[in-house]
């Protein structure tokens, strides 16, 4: 599987409310319904120890007591054609997706070592309850 | 009432929050359609209809769906969609799959190259394009990076490394 | 008028709920509202029959009885650089419309034959009300 | 800072509601609580003036009167590679952010005359209270 990408819950401008708590890299569904979930990450390179990637990818991915495998949710995946040497892409994502209470929602990264963590309003992930 | 107060559930059964209990899991292929009553009862699985597969034995309320292979890219399918497997997909023949990202879930199929005028040093096969030998074969001659055949030179276009592979112009016209 | 998508509704991660239907490639508005409308189109190519197109475009269109043309509201349209044989383009549209009971929202897009349908996550289309 | 873009707030798709209002340049929060926010801006070029720019630029900020400084709250950031004459390129933003009443949401652009304004689907902004 695609690396999983962590998250600041507390500090700046993330936070977690309704219930919606966040462990473990996942976001925790507190109550069954449909969610408005979304996600950007912004990559960017060249770092050092690869050569360019010919894409990005993100994807939204589900984790349930009710199935042994992760469901794919949403996934936006960018082949790249920057040729210079810094780049950077963002993608985001977003929509409604039924969940239940307990499911766990993920970020997983083509390649954790492209993401722009550095800054919070870059690459930021939430869901909020209908 | 928070999930977090739920019990765990035995091997080959998963909470189902809606009964409040455990319930047995529905085999691969079949999806939950109505939760058992109690624990020892069985749940009510159905199959997942056409077009959509469960991998796994499941308490989930739906399958899912299969993914299509891309014939407009060249695409073949590998094995068709089944209750308990997702499509397969490759490359039709005479294509070979380029990887967009490093798990290959995401791949196009291109043209193998022909090697016209060169002998095969491996033929092309889903993974890899095929690998022309870098010397023109016999009646052929190289033009930059193409071999061309000896018949269709012409007085002015067979340089020196044309003559050496197809003989000098005079030889041409002896049959 | 650009080629108009066609949706699965029912299986997988499709569905429709609170009188929202989908017929003949379109959403139907069941009550009068304000709606947060969103799609994605993951389009890909290089496709056998076509040279490379040099844009991809994406609109999101209403059509109404009360008027005879339809509205496109919301655009999402990207030049294609990527000179690679392969190559993924997702576009993301989302925002706010009002809406009438009986409205129809469409997706439209700039060549049919280059959008990625195999996968569900890729692809998607969707609304809820306010 | 970066210029600040403004905004068609009556005519065509443009509404606001829910005592959202909009003055100078700025959506104004009629009450505290978490919005959805979100905006698009179409980039397009070349214009005559400018060079080809390396990349294009959209924050999405926050003015409050509890700090002097704006926050950055979203910011989409891409490089440009379309060595083509004409390039367009979409950038969509939106999440949730926790507001107080007053506070002004503003678009800021990395090059104003980059943007198309032509049409209004293809750059808008809004915001919704959930």
């Amino acid at each position: 599987h695609l690396p999983i990408l962590q998250w600041e819950d507390k500090r700046g401008l993330a936070f977690t409310k309704n219930n919606l708590s966040y462990s473990s890299n996942a976001l925790v569904i507190p109550v069954s319904g449909d969610y408005y979930v979304y996600a950007q990450v912004t990559f960017r390179g060249p770092i050092e120890s690869s050569t360019k990637p010919s894409s990005v990818t993100e994807i939204i991915t589900k984790v349930t007591d009710s199935y042994p495998e992760p469901t794919q949710l949403l996934t936006g995946t960018k082949t790249l054609s920057e040729n210079g040497n810094g780049w950077f892409q963002p993608i985001y994502l977003g929509a409604v997706v039924s969940l239940e209470v307990g499911d766990k929602l993920m970020v997983n990264v083509s390649d954790i070592k492209l993401v722009d963590y550095t800054k919070e309003h870059k690459t930021f992930f939430g869901a909020f309850l209908l | 009432q928070r999930h977090v107060t739920r019990p765990p559930c035995p091997t080959g059964m998963n909470w189902i929050e809606t009964a409040r209990h455990c319930c047995r899991q529905c085999p691969a292929g079949t999806y939950l359609s109505k939760p058992c009553a109690r624990p020892e009862n069985d749940s009510t699985c159905l199959p997942c209809p056409a077009g959509t597969f469960r991998t796994q034995p499941n308490t989930l309320t739906k399958c899912q769906a299969c993914y299509e292979c891309d014939q407009q890219a060249f695409q073949s399918v590998l094995s068709n969609c089944s209750a308990t497997r997702n499509v397969a997909c490759g490359c039709e023949p005479g294509h070979f799959r380029v990887c967009i990202d490093d798990h290959c879930s995401e791949f196009s199929c291109q043209k193998c190259q022909p090697c016209t005028g060169r002998l095969i040093q491996r033929p092309c096969s889903e993974a890899e394009d095929t690998l022309c030998d870098s010397s023109c074969k016999p009646d052929f001659y190289r033009e930059g990076d193409e071999c061309r055949p000896c018949r269709t030179r012409t007085l002015d276009t067979c340089g020196k490394e044309c003559q050496q592979a197809c003989g000098s112009n005079n030889d041409q016209g002896s049959g």
